[in-house]
């Protein structure tokens, strides 16, 4: 922090860059490369899981019933796999080179290191999505031993985690640089904060992935005789838990990001947000033991401490942010004129441009549903009637994916004109796009949880249970919320559909500078 | 900051964020009250 | 501007509405977080403690499951002749989990404390009672001690909710309250 | 240098708190000491302890 920052911009750098015309950005041309090759490489894992999606969600709606049981677990855990890891990090990935290299006008360190990353990922997810397929690996996101699957699965997920840590590597070397080369002046932007803060808690959730993979590679190598399931648990959801809290400082840094892109917000006041992220980055991963609330051997103490986030501060964190984004755009708007009553400013947002709904079907999807269901949850003895019961999967629905995906989805709107440089196509369909998106999320994660509360299990491909030795009859309002869910994933697709047909066909569009922030007029 | 609605910043947010506050408060207790028909467990 | 570096000192105080939503939002956190001991001793019901829980092996606990059966086994049921048990006047009992049965059936007293033991012979499974929806993880290796107190009469499903490999729908069991 | 000294002058303002929630390394150590600690090796501890 002594060190006196001196301006020396280009020099002994073999970076090439471009300025950007509409929002005068120096974009460094390399890491630009990296951006849309990991942002494509994104979309097409949220296609596959995306198809997988509508195949079990129409197995789960009784009715239907699509699929045979093998099929049904095996294209679970692909979905689960696509969708939470691979979509997920490709994305961030994006999302992480463009915050260090773009927002700061920097240049990326390591370019080369940074296509090694991106190989390793490519090759972890294209062997993880082949074994599966395969049907050698039928064990779900979170392949607790002992159940098995073929040592293939398990290199894949293992070279993806190294790919992805380097990414943060990368990330954290290009800020220090960048602070170092004096490429910005004072703190960075408060969007680059939230990324630091996704990449520190990627750091952890990465290694703890590795404590608990690597000696399972080994059991499954024949290496050790065994791994014990309670070790593996702890150290698993490390993993699988935080992962999803990457996810969620990603989703806010871009929720952020898109108030000033879309309305020009300022955050109100600079020290509360980034107080939030530093809660976040000390106590959020306690989080994890979630999973673990009704498993045999942990205290209750450690249980309550944990789960509460060291007294729910992380939570806090989120309070915070729940306030400070809308307030930074009520504050934006009502200095724009919008001034009138309570909800003035509300009622004339811009709420035609694709990137604000889904900045605020996402902050509400995630802030009514799956904030407070995720706090309910994590209450010791409430978990006790939720654990692995449909209710968990509402949950995340609401979060990772009514929340986090589709601020990633608002978030393309903007890049692909801004760094792909084409024009978006069928502008027509963008404008609804978060709108029918969203509104299946919140069919399918409220059925969800409706259902979960009934008894229905999650990871359950007959819940009749026809051909049980003891029968069991489950309520029939389950069944009702059952039908919602696969009227809900319809809708959902159908919203991912859009999405991916905006994509695709935007990059077949002819390649041209933008002209406007505005990504239906640039 | 200069533009006050009746002396504070972001009114409209600050009766949302309420809404969200009684919201949580509802499912939290909503669901305390759903435990008393299960079975005792220590 | 959160895309541009903000200005050089912005450590500043807080609003007068900021401090206020932080202040209501500080104090909820901390009422939750003594709730979850509160609760431990106003609510009905409860997490099974570290201690409600030993080590054993499948093999291991296999002998003890296979003894207590054999000793209060009453009848059987189903294609595969599932035992059913009634283990009067013991307060130890015990439930197996294995791909894809929970053995055996239990008949059990409203009113009366049970220790409930619970592990799993192979891969993990979870315990869950429907409709009142109790739901807990079983692991192999751990001998899972729940006490409880059936307070409702009637019949109780088990099933499985933890994936435990291609036949885990299939996988139930039941216990009836007399 | 009269620059320099300046922005020097302007490092020298900045309050503590604000220079610690700059600082990547106290943020990156924080990050994975309370997790690792307070979660990995507490629960792992809770395990190992069973009889």
């Amino acid at each position: 922090m002594a060190a006196v920052a001196t301006p020396t911009v280009f020099s002994g750098s073999r970076n090439e860059y471009r300025v950007c015309p509409v929002t005068t950005l120096k974009v460094d041309v390399a890491a630009e490369r990296l951006i849309i090759w990991n942002a494509v490489t994104a979309i097409v894992a949220l296609t596959l899981g995306g198809t997988y999606a509508l195949l079990i969600g129409l197995t789960r709606w009784p009715d239907v019933h699509l699929l045979s049981a093998p099929w049904f677990y095996r294209l679970l855990t692909a979905h689960g796999m696509n969708m939470l890891v691979f979509w997920m990090v490709f994305f961030e990935a994006a999302g992480l080179y463009f915050g260090a290299c773009i927002l700061l006008n920097a240049r990326l360190v390591g370019v080369k290191l940074a296509w090694v990353a991106y190989a390793l990922m490519l090759v972890g997810a294209v062997m993880v999505n082949y074994i599966i397929l395969a049907g050698e690996a039928d064990v779900m996101f979170s392949a607790y031993p002992p159940l098995e699957a073929s040592p293939l699965f398990y290199i894949g997920y293992i070279l993806f985690a190294v790919g992805a840590i380097l990414v943060c590597c990368i990330f954290i070397a290009t800020i220090l640089v960048a602070k170092k080369e004096g490429r910005y002046q004072g703190s960075m932007p408060l969007a680059v904060y939230g990324l630091l803060t996704a990449a520190i808690i990627a750091l952890f959730t990465l290694g703890s992935g590795a404590v608990a993979l690597i000696p399972t590679l080994l059991w499954r190598l024949g290496v050790i005789a065994g791994i014990d399931p309670g070790f593996y648990r702890v150290t698993f959801w490390g993993f699988g838990h935080s992962a999803q809290q990457v996810n969620l400082s990603a989703m806010i840094a871009i929720w952020y990001s898109l108030g000033t892109l879309t309305v020009g917000s300022k955050p109100v006041n600079e020290k509360l947000s980034r107080t939030a992220f530093v809660l976040y980055i000390l106590f959020i991963n306690l989080g994890s033991m979630h999973h673990l609330l009704v498993d045999p051997g942990l205290e209750s103490v450690t249980k309550f401490f944990n789960t509460s986030y060291a007294m729910y501060l992380a939570v806090l964190g989120s309070l915070i942010h729940a306030y400070s984004i809308p307030a930074a755009i009520e504050t934006a708007m009502r200095e724009k004129g919008y001034n009138k009553g309570l909800f003035g400013w509300l009622l004339n947002a811009p709420w035609k441009e694709p990137g604000f709904s889904s900045l605020m079907l996402s902050l509400f999807i995630f802030g009514f549903i799956g904030g407070p269901t995720g706090v309910v949850l994590g209450a010791g003895q409430l978990n006790l009637l939720a654990h692995n019961t449909w209710r968990i999967t509402g949950h995340f629905h609401a979060t990772v994916v009514g929340g986090t995906t589709l601020a990633f989805m608002g978030f393309t709107y903007y890049v692909i004109p801004l760094v792909f440089r084409r024009p978006l196509f069928a502008k027509a369909l963008v404008r609804w796009q978060p709108w029918v998106y969203g509104a299946g999320m919140i069919l399918l994660s409220v059925s969800m949880t409706l259902a979960g509360t009934f008894g229905a299990p999650r990871r359950h491909w007959d819940v009749t249970f026809t051909n049980a030795i003891i029968p069991v009859q489950l309520p029939s309002l389950m069944n009702l919320m059952l039908t919602f869910a696969g009227i809900g994933t319809l809708l959902a697709v159908t919203g991912g559909i859009m999405y991916v047909v905006v994509c695709v066909g935007s990059l077949f569009m002819p390649k041209r500078e933008a002209r406007s922030l505005n990504p239906l007029e640039a | 900051m200069e533009k006050k609605h009746n002396g504070w910043e972001a009114p409209g947010t600050m009766v949302l964020v309420f809404l969200l506050f009684f919201w949580i408060a509802f499912l939290y207790f909503g669901n305390w009250v759903t435990l008393s028909q299960a079975w005792g467990m220590r | 501007m959160a895309i541009y570096s903000p200005e050089r000192g912005w450590w500043k105080p807080l609003g007068r509405e900021e401090k206020l939503w932080v202040s209501v939002a500080a104090v909820w956190c901390v009422f939750m977080f003594f709730m979850l001991f509160g609760w431990a001793y106003l609510g009905p019901q409860n997490l099974p403690g570290g201690q409600q829980a030993k080590r054993t092996t499948p093999a291991q606990y296999k002998v003890l499951a296979d003894a207590f059966v054999a000793k209060y086994k009453i009848g059987e049921e189903g294609a595969t002749k599932v035992p059913v048990v009634e283990p009067k006047a013991e307060k130890e009992i015990y439930l197996t989990a294995q791909k894809w049965q929970w053995t055996p059936i239990l008949i059990l007293e409203s009113g009366k404390m049970y220790n409930l033991h619970i592990s799993s012979l192979d891969v993990q499974h979870g315990f869950s009672v429907q409709p009142i929806n109790i739901n807990l993880q079983i692991l192999p290796g751990y001998d899972f001690i729940v006490e409880f107190t059936p307070t409702t009469k009637g019949e109780y499903s088990l099933i499985c909710n933890e994936f435990c490999s291609i036949g885990h729908h299939l996988m139930t069991g039941r216990i009836t309250v007399k | 240098m009269a620059e320099e000294s300046k922005s020097n002058q302007q490092e020298e303002q900045v309050t503590l708190g604000q220079k610690l929630f700059d600082n990547v390394w106290v943020l990156l150590a924080a990050g994975l000491l309370t997790p690792t600690v307070l979660y990995i090796v507490w629960s792992l501890f809770n395990i190992a302890n069973i009889k």
